[in-house]
């Protein structure tokens, strides 16, 4: 039960992580290397909202604004004139990364900072005692992940969201207003990594490099999902499933870098992932 | 951005002059520490101290009558950033002397330069312990020393017989946590895990888990300072693990900075704060004075940096100059009395220690509950006397 | 153009042994320089140019993979720790004595080769892109590191590997030997990049799909340099570790790879001496900077970053190139190499013996069928237009010809062998070329290194130096001449007019001297003059080499000229096959073109 | 369907101008100097052979490819610059070729897209079932599902989900049967009758063409080479332009 409670529980982290870098991916068809940095961004608003006094639960929907604005600065001046050079942008916004860790560190200094637990204690799940937040973390994804799907399949957004990432060339024929689409979805891309960011903060510290560790896992099941939400699902459950019970019965070690050679083996086979369908 | 750049490097040129004339040249003490990278949180505090033990010796007359000045530089916590900082220290700044404290991968990157730099080196950090060089003292704590008071309290107060390991997996959390197995089985317990995560892993959910089934009755764990240590510490309070609880690898500061999550831990130091001799207490206010509001909590690394300092004048002095060969020869046999209490580094180039068991509190205040009188290293570097 | 070949061969020796002297001149001068260098700078900044030349090293591999052959690369931190720590177990179990020197310099060597070979067969494959290849590249750093940490005694684990045996210098001579090294490689990089060669990497770059129908296999040079390159990363890993006596897991580490990459884009991708003087010149400042302004020097240092990549993609080199002009380039017919007509291949004897044969060849993309039951037989000397309204199948069936990887059902034989499976570089060597529509070439290239890459499947390319002669079938050469090509050498493709270009990809396929040359619409876009050329070479060839030509084709005033059977493609089947009168005089064919024809 | 929503305000009849246009790709120009009048509520056939610039035109009055020359101007104000999004809501219709459907979106979706605001979805689905009204039952099913037919009668609905005033059809009826090509013919003449709708037509089905247009010009190599009036006896006329 425990194994299982593990299992899903942390691909739900895993999807939390990830689904900022997948909007942006699947729509931008650009990696945006600087998700790191904004998971950063919006722990860092916790930071604050906890500085402020304000309750905690606060910083969710405030680092999805600041994080939000801040992509939409990024995406007109960094990101815009690299659309036809996406190794480029990868590059560009790895750089952006350093600038931001940077930027956090010459603002609120190198220090491990303090939030304050959204939720803290055990519950019992069918006999197990189980950390409350890693359920509350289950459910953040639940409602993040259909929260995202409802937005792609029944908004306007959405429709021309979707429209861009099958066929840019015709949704531009049929006056949709491409740039606009980008714009936006770099931005709800940024402003959930920043919420994610909020969401990791009492399971990690909070430091101006925090973001770094989970870009790369987060990355590799971007690149098995390639673009599809579902198929993002399914690679956090599978992936995070072999992190899990690798790191249960062989070696904590060799489970922490299984999602990157496990990916870069799925691609090698299956050059679109899990996104077969 | 070019000009800026361009003042920037201009700054540092002026840095490498202006020592130049002063009528008598001062003593420069080299100092390569983590401005950058994971030692910087700590970092800040050693430079404090560092100026204090400066302040104080040029305050009382400096050292054969020469005044001490410091040269700090960043070493980025990890080896290509502690290589250039040592070259610039031995080679351009000329020092006379690097006395610092620094990640294990720092320390080894600078051995070669101050071999090759003819320097002597006194280390400010505890470590894993076995690092050897015949220019390199060390005047803080390792396993042999840390790890008994924390296994004997738990083994008699907690009557702790099956242990739990957990580390980050690099040499200082492999190190601590094999000596402490092999301290724990010779006195009679037992080891039921031992897991390790990457330094950078942050997903310690598998191994609490493990922890979880194993049922032990204490918990050792001895991560990579920072970000290890604090998810390690919030995803056990998550769920809900309230074993004994021995930290090996917290400082007084990060375990306050933890706020509830760290309350119970114990820890294992040759510093607390709350030490009371008239020299800590001395110290304290001396520091407080000092920096006011901007002052670093001083802390089981700052301090052993500060006495470090006092080390040094004394050798030079016993010496008679700062010439290396010399200092070298005269650093095991001084002595000072600082906040740590009496330090020499008489044992192959190790000290001998008093070390505190402390738990931290509700309140994150860190109290002392057992004292440990001169522990002895051990035999560190054999070849070295 | 014979009467233009004697200028050329007499103006071209003169300049040309300059500019392929300039490399070595460049590198002599260097290497003196830095041999007297240490005995004028001070000791510290000996020891940081050593370390920032041993990185130089690295920055010229990354360059070639990156800047040259286009694969983005965050791996060769990877390889130069490997390389290092090979070294530094060996000569901290056995001791530096001249045999396990010899040994360790083996192994640093040896091991990051085949370690790359594995990444390189990993990453490259048909149809791989290129940032898989770079996904790659990431994972193997983080792996290496991991195994570094695991490590325990052998590796040191995070404190990494110290009191080693190494060579017995002072920093003076391992500023030498890293001075030695870099100049080295630099310059057999150089050499390699201007060599014939070399331009295949940009070919690679430029347009692999290109360079599979040439019938070379893009895959494997790009595993190739993987390989190599790694080797050479671990020789500077070897030099590292004796020269620093110390190496440690961040040597290895991802954040490393990325700092290389962030040096040679910076001073310029696909120069060379840009990413070996950027990542000189900012590990220089860094180490002087950092020191005292950690986080600004990194705020600096990523600001510049993401600025030039964004504004400024050709790094510093660029600024110095548009200022001063100074990098070498090619100036027209500098470096053009002398043509020569090669002896003729036997004339293919039009035969009854088909050259290509299709039979019930079918096509679907997922329910739709874009070709059905095309029965089909080519023989030498044929020249078969393939003509039909938009969506009839034509192209596809061209790709289907080519391509044997394509899925299919039916057969398609060459010459009797079955292409089923082979890759299109494979199908070239069974002798049978393509022309794309949209002329297919190398836009960094000049015109005669193209043909060069024509000839290489044949011929072999140079590792080392340019060829002084182009040896091009009498075919081909005649193209060229009607089009002027002839006159253009050394021109660089970029530069080259739309009816030129097709000219020539249809030159360079020729000089396959194929024995089927399958053309989709190489008229298209051409003026009258330039339809008439085409349409005479491609008679000469059929008629009087006795090649195959299979031709996809709108300009019906063209076809009817040059045909010698006509085939008719409708909503992909074969619906007429016949002589062009037979075709032209149909009705059915004027149905289809009205808009009927359908079942 | 309701007549009020379709009548054209005054001035606003989508008549075409392009003056000398001159566009491409990369360093080819494939339309070398096309001038074209097409009149409020005329409909212009545009014939020729593959290749020829035919697409590229169309491509090039909606803004999707760079104008190098001249100028285009929809009832007398220039378009040049403007994003195909403004184009859009200028009321330019187009009908593309290639890839012409969202074929894993729903048909509902892919009508939806064609209009700026779900306010509008409700009125403009009635009106286009009107003409297709095998479409209302299916609305959730995925365009890839179509048969070929019915994917090129969603591309035309989905053009008149605008109300165009200008409807730029590009190859609509390229390998379809009679009897669809007879359907698609007769929704455009009754959309022009009831809404004055201007259609520039590009075909290769010249019986088609000559069907439904009031004009034919015919592009060679990015010029227009032969115009004249879509009769029936211009068919030799034409044919010879564009077969064997």
């Amino acid at each position: 039960m425990l194994l299982i409670l593990d299992i899903m529980t942390t691909a739900a982290i895993l999807f939390v992580v990830a689904i900022g870098l997948l909007a942006i991916f699947g729509v931008l068809k650009i990696i945006n290397f600087a998700h790191g940095a904004w998971l950063t961004i919006g722990a860092y608003c916790a930071v604050v909202t906890a500085q402020l006094g304000f309750n905690p639960w606060l910083a969710l929907p405030l680092a999805f604004l600041v994080g939000g604005a801040l992509g939409g600065l990024a995406e007109l001046f960094i990101i815009r004139p690299l659309y036809r050079r996406p190794l480029d942008a990868i590059l560009a916004t790895w750089g952006l990364g350093i600038v931001i860790g940077q930027l956090i560190t010459l603002g609120f200094g190198r220090d491990v900072q303090f939030t304050p637990n959204l939720l803290s204690g055990t519950v019992t799940v069918l006999g197990t005692d189980y950390s409350a937040y890693r359920l509350v973390a289950l459910a953040a994804a639940l409602v993040i992940g259909v929260a995202f799907a409802a937005t792609m399949e029944g908004t306007r957004l959405g429709l021309s969201a979707r429209a861009v990432i099958m066929n840019e060339t015709l949704a531009r024929g049929l006056g949709i207003d491409t740039a606009r689409v980008r714009l936006i979805t770099f931005m709800i891309g940024a402003g959930l990594a920043a919420l994610a960011g909020v969401l990791l903060t009492p399971l990690t510290s909070v430091d101006p490099t925090m973001g770094v560790g989970w870009l790369i896992g987060a990355f590799m099941l971007v690149m098995v999902a390639n673009g599809s939400l579902l198929a993002l699902a399914i690679a956090c459950l599978l992936f995070g499933a072999a992190q899990v019970l690798i790191s249960t019965f062989v070696s904590p070690i060799l489970g922490s870098i299984a999602i990157a050679i496990l990916a870069a083996l799925v691609l090698r086979v299956s050059p679109k992932g899990f996104a077969r369908a | 951005m070019s000009t800026r750049l361009l003042f920037s490097v201009a700054v540092a040129l002026a840095a490498g002059v202006t020592v130049a004339a002063a009528e008598e040249k001062p003593i420069l003490i080299g100092v390569p520490v983590g401005l950058s990278g994971a030692n910087s949180v700590v970092a800040p505090s050693v430079v404090q101290s560092s100026e204090l033990a400066v302040e104080e010796i040029n305050k009382a007359g400096g050292v054969l009558g020469r005044k001490l000045a410091l040269e700090i530089a960043d070493d980025g916590s990890g080896a290509a950033g502690a290589q250039k900082a040592f070259d610039s220290l031995i080679y351009a700044k000329k020092v006379d002397v690097l006395i610092s404290m620094e990640t294990s991968a720092a320390r080894n990157a600078g051995l070669p330069a101050i071999t090759k730099g003819r320097k002597p080196y006194v280390y400010t950090s505890f470590y894993e312990g076995k690092s050897c060089n015949k220019n390199m003292f060390v005047d803080a704590w390792v396993p042999e020393q840390q790890v008994p008071p924390v296994v004997d309290a738990f083994n008699k107060h907690k009557g702790a017989k099956t242990y739990f390991l957990i580390g980050s997996d690099y040499a200082f959390g492999r190190g601590m946590l094999s000596f402490a197995r092999g301290y724990i089985e010779k006195t009679g317990g037992k080891v039921v895990g031992e897991e390790y995560l990457p330094m950078d892993g942050s997903d310690w959910t598998s191994i609490i888990s493990k922890l979880k089934e194993a049922k032990p009755d204490a918990l050792v764990t001895s991560t990579a300072g920072g970000a290890p240590n604090v998810t390690l510490t919030k995803q056990l309070r998550g769920a809900g693990v309230s074993l004994p609880f021995a930290n090996l690898a917290v400082d007084e500061g990060t375990a306050k900075s933890m706020g509830k999550d760290a309350e119970g831990v114990y820890l294992s130091a040759s510093y607390v704060t709350g030490i009371d001799s008239p020299e800590n207490k001395a110290f304290l206010t001396a520091m407080k004075a000092k920096f006011g509001e901007a002052l670093r909590t001083p802390n089981d690394l700052s301090v052993p940096q500060y006495e470090a300092i006092y080390l040094y004048k004394a050798a030079v002095e016993k010496a008679g100059g700062t010439d290396t060969a010399k200092v070298i020869e005269a650093l095991p046999g001084v002595s000072f009395t600082g906040p740590r209490g009496v330090i020499t580094m008489s044992k192959q180039h190790h000290a001998p220690l008093t070390m505190y068991l402390s738990q931290v509190q509700a309140d994150g205040a860190v109290n002392v509950v057992g004292t440990f009188k001169n522990v002895d290293p051990g035999d560190q570097c054999p070849k070295l006397n | 153009m014979r009467n233009d070949a004697p200028a050329l061969a007499t103006a071209a020796p003169g300049r040309w042994r300059l500019s392929s002297a300039a490399p070595i001149l460049v590198a002599a001068l260097a290497a003196a320089a830095l041999w007297v260098a240490p005995s004028v700078l001070d000791p510290f900044a000996t020891n940081v140019l050593t370390r920032s030349m041993i990185y130089a090293v690295l920055a010229v591999t990354v360059d070639l993979l990156w800047g040259f052959m286009g694969a983005l690369t965050f791996g060769q931190a990877a390889f130069f720790g490997i390389g290092a720590y090979a070294a530094a177990m060996l000569l901290g179990q056995y001791g530096g004595a001249p045999q396990w020197m010899a040994a360790a310099l083996g192994l640093a060597v040896a091991v990051p080769a085949a370690l790359g070979l594995a990444v390189g067969w990993l990453s490259f494959y048909h149809r791989s892109t290129a940032l898989y290849a770079s996904v790659v590249s990431l994972v193997v750093p983080i792996v290496v590191v991991q195994l570094i940490y695991s490590g325990g005694e052998w590796t040191g684990s995070s404190s990494g590997l110290v009191g080693f045996d190494v060579l017995p210098f002072e920093i003076e001579g391992y500023f030498r030997l890293a001075a030695i090294v870099m100049v080295a490689v630099t310059l057999a990089a150089w050499v390699f990049a201007r060599s014939d060669a070399g331009r295949a990497l940009v070919a690679v770059r430029d347009n692999d799909a290109r360079c599979a129908y040439l019938g070379l296999d893009p895959k494997r040079l790009q595993v190739v340099m993987t390989t190599v390159l790694a080797g050479v990363a671990g020789l500077a890993g070897f030099v590292f570790a004796n020269a620093s006596g110390v190496v440690a897991p961040e040597n290895a580490g991802f954040l490393f790879g990325t700092e290389l990459v962030i040096w040679v884009a910076l001073g310029g991708r696909g120069t060379l001496l840009g990413p070996v003087l950027g990542t000189i010149g900012i590990d220089y400042l860094g180490a002087n900077l950092s020191g005292d302004l950690p986080f600004l020097w990194q705020l600096l240092l990523g600001a510049t970053f993401v600025a030039v990549i964004i504004l400024l993609p050709g790094g510093l080199a660029e600024i110095a190139k548009r200022a001063f002009a100074v990098l070498p380039s090619k100036g027209a017919e500098e470096t053009a190499p002398r043509l020569v007509a090669r002896p003729p291949k036997p004339i293919q004897v039009a035969s009854e013996h088909p050259l290509l044969t299709v039979s019930g060849l079918a096509k679907s993309y997922g329910s739709l069928k874009v070709l059905e039951n095309i029965d089909l037989a080519i023989r030498p000397g044929e020249l078969v237009s393939l003509v039909g309204p938009n969506g009839a199948g034509k192209t596809t069936l061209m790709r289907c010809l080519s391509d044997g990887t394509e899925p299919i059902s039916g057969a398609i034989t060459v010459d009797g062998a079955p292409i089923a499976g082979l890759a299109p570089d494979r199908i070239v060597a069974l002798g049978v070329g393509r022309k794309f529509q949209v002329a297919s070439v190398f836009e960094s290239l000049t015109v005669a290194e193209c043909l060069l890459l024509a000839r290489a499947s044949q011929d072999g390319l140079s590792l080392v130096g340019q060829a002084g002669t182009l040896s091009l079938p009498q075919a081909a050469l005649d193209v060229m001449r009607m089009t002027g090509l002839d006159r253009l050498l050394g021109t660089s493709v970029r530069l080259l007019s739309h009816g030129q270009k097709q000219a020539l990809e249809l030159s360079m396929v020729v000089a396959l001297e194929p024995r089927i040359i399958l053309l989709d619409e190489p008229t298209a876009g051409l003026t009258k003059a330039e339809r008439t050329t085409i349409g005479t070479v491609l008679k000469t060839l059929t008629s009087d080499l006795g090649i195959a030509a299979v031709l996809v084709e709108h300009d019906l005033d063209f076809v009817r000229e040059i045909s010698s059977r006509i085939v008719v493609l409708h909503q992909g089947r074969l619906v007429l096959d016949g002589t062009v009168d037979e075709v032209v005089g149909s009705e059915l064919v004027k149905t289809i073109y009205s808009g009927g024809g359908h079942d | 369907m309701t007549e009020a929503a379709r009548r054209l305000e005054p001035g606003m009849g989508g008549e075409l101008e392009l003056r000398d246009v001159v566009s491409g790709y990369g360093a080819i120009s494939v339309v070398k100097g096309v001038s074209l009048h097409v009149g409020p509520g005329e409909i212009v056939a545009l014939l020729g052979k593959n290749g020829m610039g035919k697409t590229t035109t169309l491509k090039t009055i909606l803004g999707m490819i760079g104008l190098r020359g001249g100028a285009i101007s929809v009832d007398s104000v220039s378009v040049v610059g403007l994003a195909p999004s403004k184009l859009a809501a200028l009321g330019v219709g187009y009908a593309p070729q290639e890839q012409p459907l969202f074929q894993d979106m729903s048909i509902r979706d892919n009508l939806r897209l064609a209009i700026a605001s779900d306010r509008q979805l409700p009125a403009a689905l009635e009106s286009v079932f009107g003409y297709f009204p095998f479409l209302k039952d299916r609305l959730a099913q995925h365009a890839g599902t179509l048969s070929g037919g019915e994917q090129k009668m969603l591309i035309l609905a989905r053009a008149l989900m605008l109300r165009p005033r200008l409807l730029l059809i590009d190859e609509i009826t390229e390998g379809l049967q009679p009897s669809v090509i007879d359907k698609i013919a007769s929704v455009l003449l009754n959309e022009r009758k009831k809404s004055g709708v201007t259609i520039l037509l590009v075909e290769q089905n010249l019986d088609f063409a000559l069907k439904v247009a009031d004009r034919w010009a015919v592009l060679k190599l990015g010029q227009i080479d032969d115009e004249g009036p879509a009769e029936p006896n211009e068919r030799e006329r034409v044919l010879r332009h564009l077969s064997v």
